[in-house]
């Protein structure tokens, strides 16, 4: 089924949303503008926006310490995600999270995890929130080829078929788990293949191709909003940045990240596929990476003028009572 | 009112919040059992049968059985609770907190703080306590501490049925992950409980008894060992006033304090290790507010610094008793500054 | 190839001594004579012993709360056993372990465990060992179908695949995990198809016939002495009595236990093999029994008139030095 | 004798017992990094760098490189520990020990106890503490007291290069599983480092300065603001004894004690959350063992009980700071009973 024009255009912005966001992200870490440690997204954005289109604001979410991507692609407020990582009190998480923690429920955003393996379990309990209370709301987490090999991502794969609940897991599988090859860290390297073995349907999309993955996220949320319980996506998929900003990558081979950018960016796979389609024209695009160059201005602009945090938020928010 | 067990405190409080809220599930491994067998369902209604009967009234969508799998047991329940659930979640044995402990400190403990409060976890994870059956290392600990320890969640330690009744409902209706420990040899202690549902705020301590001499504050079972010692201790002369904190976290440090201040003495009894626990935990809030009424050091009755032994002879050791106790008392009160 | 005469015997002592003292612990433990919980293995026999006889002393097990098996088919001492289930000093730990942590390292015997899925890590190790020193030693884990599911035991399937040491995984699947049916807890109940997964040769034998497990095991440890890595073995098996001595079964099917220990018992098949065959004699077998029970009978007068332990052994063997 | 950094020492002894032992071996999450990538191995040498170059000289058969496993690592060291190895293994940041702690808490530390004293698990795990560089409420965290309250645990908190190496060299060498706490911010600091290989034994407390006024212990990075707070505080006429027990387990009290029995006065700094911490652990004993000597109440100078936050200006106000432990010893010594 073709995609409206209206669903193209969003695709799109979401995924260079994501993609100027993170450049962004990193100048400004390099900076010093930004603490701590971020992880970022850009290279993967077809696989956050593939998955994400087709949620609703009820359906949940939950991430990884790589989570800038996924948040933007189920909605969260870029100006609310880059106060947070400025650590201002205007932020998402009024800045007591940072970019790990990254979270918003309104939009069924369940957080960003710094913990490897930390979200699915927790997807699987969203899952059973829906299926407990009746409605046709779905859950779908997100975990790196690392994780893949993570006691508790086996775990929750086999509860969610023992339960049989609308759980998704997407495995974006970039190669890497920090400066560790997957090909060493995983005893099978076919992710999906040893998914299915856990009795659940199970698919390996090529990331770059932003339509490949959407179609089958499309099936999974579809089959799991019918009952029919959970599924497993293994996305392959790059990183153009190091495992966080500032990592020096020398376990990266020669030039491969400039390959990569050249040879596998879904964004430029994304508008050579629609403009020879003539689904979306230059004009059009063109027309969204300006919009959204300036919306992540102002979200740089707003951060770095937001109010921080006060002395007195130190101590709120840990107990609703104590 | 009628005299009930702890276990049956515990599942009617369950039964109850259940009728009342239907967001309200159980979780966990043989909450039911029979699941995927020949034979009948609610074989086992846990373990030492605390949760039985509930599957026939709420059915499997509300009490759920799971695979051998902590970890998404607890991640599971921290999700829904995230989400709009309820859930009683059941860690069969303290001890396996080990393998599902990130979902407690890291997840569910965390969400508030870290989600700058926007999220709300209302979970419940019912586990038990205690050594004193022969179960040895792996199955006897009293891990209280370790969640005690963790800023996000609170900690109940309930002594008797009556307060495992109104604790247990409060759990289910707080905001927050709590963490239930219940103790394998206080299910079958009795007490009177009301047939209505009630609810014993957190962190108010109960004054089991009254005394002038000489405050002994117990946690779960070693409560009712400090009654033994201060029975025996009334006849010696020394009059006793013992505290049951029920949580400690929160810790009602108020009541303690109150009392220490009129007797000027503490010993605190506590089933678990001696190191990073909760007695010491106690002894240096009190220590530190009580100063200047303290007439002698607070004691602290323990297990010693050891995993728990099999042997009867040995664990018998390792409890705290009432002649420890008793022993710990009388040199309190004699100490002469 | 034949097995030879004298082999043939130990695999049936073994066999019986596991039978007759499991059945004589349940009779003590009735009594009350044993404190805890125990849990019996009669049914199992043909699994650990199978497994074990291709083992050397400086091979290393590790095992289950169901340990008793697995420490007699590894050599452990069964008056050290019984007296350490009846909690005196003699015990093989002194008394301070109990069933749960029966522990025999002369004999590579690294200790029953009381955590489900606490084992699997550990024998990764043991082969760490192996391989670092150059030994050709393997070690091998037992686990049941339950602890199939428990996150630590997947981990430990991959990492012994990436490290590929000679580590081989039993999954003694006797149908239930306490009262919960193997059918329901495992999203595929395939526990040998779910671990082949993971990238290491996996098979599923039949349990109740000795050779079976004997002839699997014997090519997985010389797979692995030859540096050939892991592999997984499912062994289909039953369990005679409950999940804990004392456990009142109902959740298992009307005569189900009847049925299987008139169809499903190890020693009967082994006895009719062997017997017809004319590999050993009747006679022979019976020999070994009445000695068996002798031996059993005397384990236990033993165990009884041990000295228990003394109030000083509770503060030692905690630390080597403090 | 030269300067050098924590991280140093760290690597220097790593290497000395490696090459002195070939039991030792390292296992962990990029230890040595760039395994199964096409640019080059030892690339990470550790998240911080700390193992850089052990691959080099040991090759990976010594230095090995682990997927993202905790479970399997710890309990993969812990069964190398009992069979034969000494494995020294990498858990990246403590934070994580929630996806391993039963490896840990239920294997590791009670083999020794629960087989009778037949196994030996001569295993050191090296992790990560600290708070202060913006890494948040799941990367922050100072965890020692839950690996304090367990029997069978050893626990050292090196807060200097010099003590790191000499601690460490202890640690291989001990016979039973060590937690070896390294704070984040320790690893940059310098001290003199001799190059041969050295012991400091375990719980013996270091006197890092002679005082009279009031006893300070302090733990890890909070020793050097201790250090900092009592050079303010000899300007107003105060003169602070600060120790450093190093290891929390076991815990040198007699030090502690012999000092305030001196001073008196005893102030207790400590990164991590209060409740059933170290500090109230110390504070505990030392309650009891001097109350004839306090002359003030113990005072624990700690994070809040809340999750590490991100924002900078309020990790800043989580983190104990020189500040604070100032204004706590002049309310220690101004104290009048
Ligand atoms: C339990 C745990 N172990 C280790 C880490 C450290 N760590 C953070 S990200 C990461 C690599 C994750 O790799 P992958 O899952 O492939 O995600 P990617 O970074 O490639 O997006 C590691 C090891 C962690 N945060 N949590
Ligand atoms: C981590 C952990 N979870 C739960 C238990 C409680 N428990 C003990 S044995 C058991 C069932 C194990 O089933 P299986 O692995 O099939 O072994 P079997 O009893 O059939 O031999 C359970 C749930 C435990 N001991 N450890
Ligand atoms: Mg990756
Ligand atoms: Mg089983």
């Amino acid at each position: 089924m073709q995609m409206s024009h209206e669903r193209l255009k969003k695709a799109y912005r979401d995924m260079v949303t994501i993609r100027l966001f993170e450049e962004r992200v990193q100048v400004e870490f390099t900076k010093g503008a930004i603490p701590g440690f971020v992880h970022l997204y850009a290279g993967q954005e077809a696989s956050a926006v593939g998955v994400c289109l087709d949620l609703r604001p009820e359906d949940n979410i939950a991430s990884t310490h790589r989570g800038h991507g996924h948040c933007i692609a189920k909605g969260c407020d870029i100006n609310g995600m880059m106060a947070e990582l400025f650590g201002r009190s205007t932020g998402l998480c009024g800045g007591k999270g940072g970019s790990m923690h990254i979270a918003d429920m309104n939009v069924g955003m369940l957080g960003a995890n710094g913990i490897v393996g930390g979200g699915p379990p927790l997807v699987v309990g969203a899952a059973l929130t829906a299926k407990t209370l009746g409605t046709d709301n779905v859950a779908v987490c997100f975990t790196g080829d690392g994780g893949s090999n993570q006691g508790t991502t086996f775990e929750a794969m086999n509860m969610a078929v023992v339960l049989k609940v609308p759980a998704i897991f997407i495995f974006e599988n970039n190669g890497y788990g920090e400066a560790t090859g997957h090909s060493y860290a995983a005893g099978n390297t076919d992710i999906a293949g040893r998914a299915g073995g856990f009795g659940l349907p199970a698919v390996t999309v090529d990331g770059d191709n932003f339509f490949a993955v959407h179609a089958a996220a499309s099936e999974a949320i579809a089959r799991a909003r019918a009952g029919g319980g959970p599924s497993v996506i293994e996305v392959s998929t790059v990183r153009f940045f190091g495992h966080h900003s500032g990592d020096a990558q020398l376990y990266r081979g020669k030039d491969e990240v400039a390959r990569l950018r050249e040879e596998r960016d879904c964004l430029k796979v994304f508008r050579k596929s629609v403009t020879e389609a003539a689904l979306l024209s230059a004009d059009e695009l063109n027309a969204i990476d300006a919009e959204v160059a300036q919306a992540v201005e102002d979200a740089v602009e707003a951060a770095r003028a937001a109010p921080l945090p006060v002395a007195g938020d130190l101590l709120t928010d840990v107990y609703g009572t104590y | 009112m009628a005299l009930k067990t702890t276990r049956q405190a515990i599942n009617e409080a369950l039964a109850m919040e259940m009728r009342r809220d239907k967001r309200v599930v159980v979780i966990g491994e043989d909450v039911s059992g029979g699941a995927g067998t020949d034979g009948s369902r609610d074989a086992y209604g846990g373990v030492l049968g605390v949760t039985r009967g509930l599957l026939g009234e709420f059915g499997d969508s509300r009490v759920i059985d799971t695979p051998i799998t902590e970890s998404a047991i607890m991640g599971a329940a921290a999700g829904a609770a995230a989400t709009g659930l309820r859930p009683v979640a059941e860690l069969m044995f303290c001890d396996f907190l080990g393998v599902c402990f990130d979902q407690l400190l890291n997840q569910a403990a965390k969400f508030r703080y870290m989600f700058g409060g926007k999220v709300k976890t209302p979970l419940v994870v019912r586990t038990m306590i205690g050594a004193g059956r022969g179960a040895a290392a792996q199955h006897s600990q009293s891990l209280y501490q370790m969640f005690t320890a963790v800023p996000g969640l609170k900690v109940v330690v309930p002594s008797n049925a009556y307060d495992a009744k109104g604790l247990l409902i409060e759990a289910i209706r707080d905001d927050d992950p709590v963490i239930f420990c219940e103790h394998k040899l206080v299910y079958d202690l009795k007490s009177e409980v009301p047939d209505e549902a009630y609810r014993i705020p957190f962190g108010e301590a109960n004054i089991v008894r009254d005394g002038e001499d000489v405050t002994i504050v117990a946690l779960s079972r070693m409560v009712h060992f400090s009654a033994e010692a201060a029975d025996v201790l009334a006849k010696e002369g020394i009059d006793c006033e013992i505290i049951d904190p029920r949580t400690t976290s929160p810790l009602d440090a108020d009541t303690i304090a109150e009392s220490v201040e009129r007797t000027g003495r503490l010993v605190i009894v506590d089933e678990s290790t001696p190191r990073c626990g909760v007695a010491g935990d106690i002894a240096a809030i009190i220590g530190e507010r009580c100063f200047r009424d303290l007439k002698a050091p607070i004691r602290r009755v323990t297990a010693p610094h050891t995993p728990v032994p099999f042997s009867p002879v040995l664990e018998k050791l390792y409890i705290p008793d009432a002649l420890r106790i008793a022993e710990a008392v009388r040199q309190t009160v004699a100490y002469a500054r």
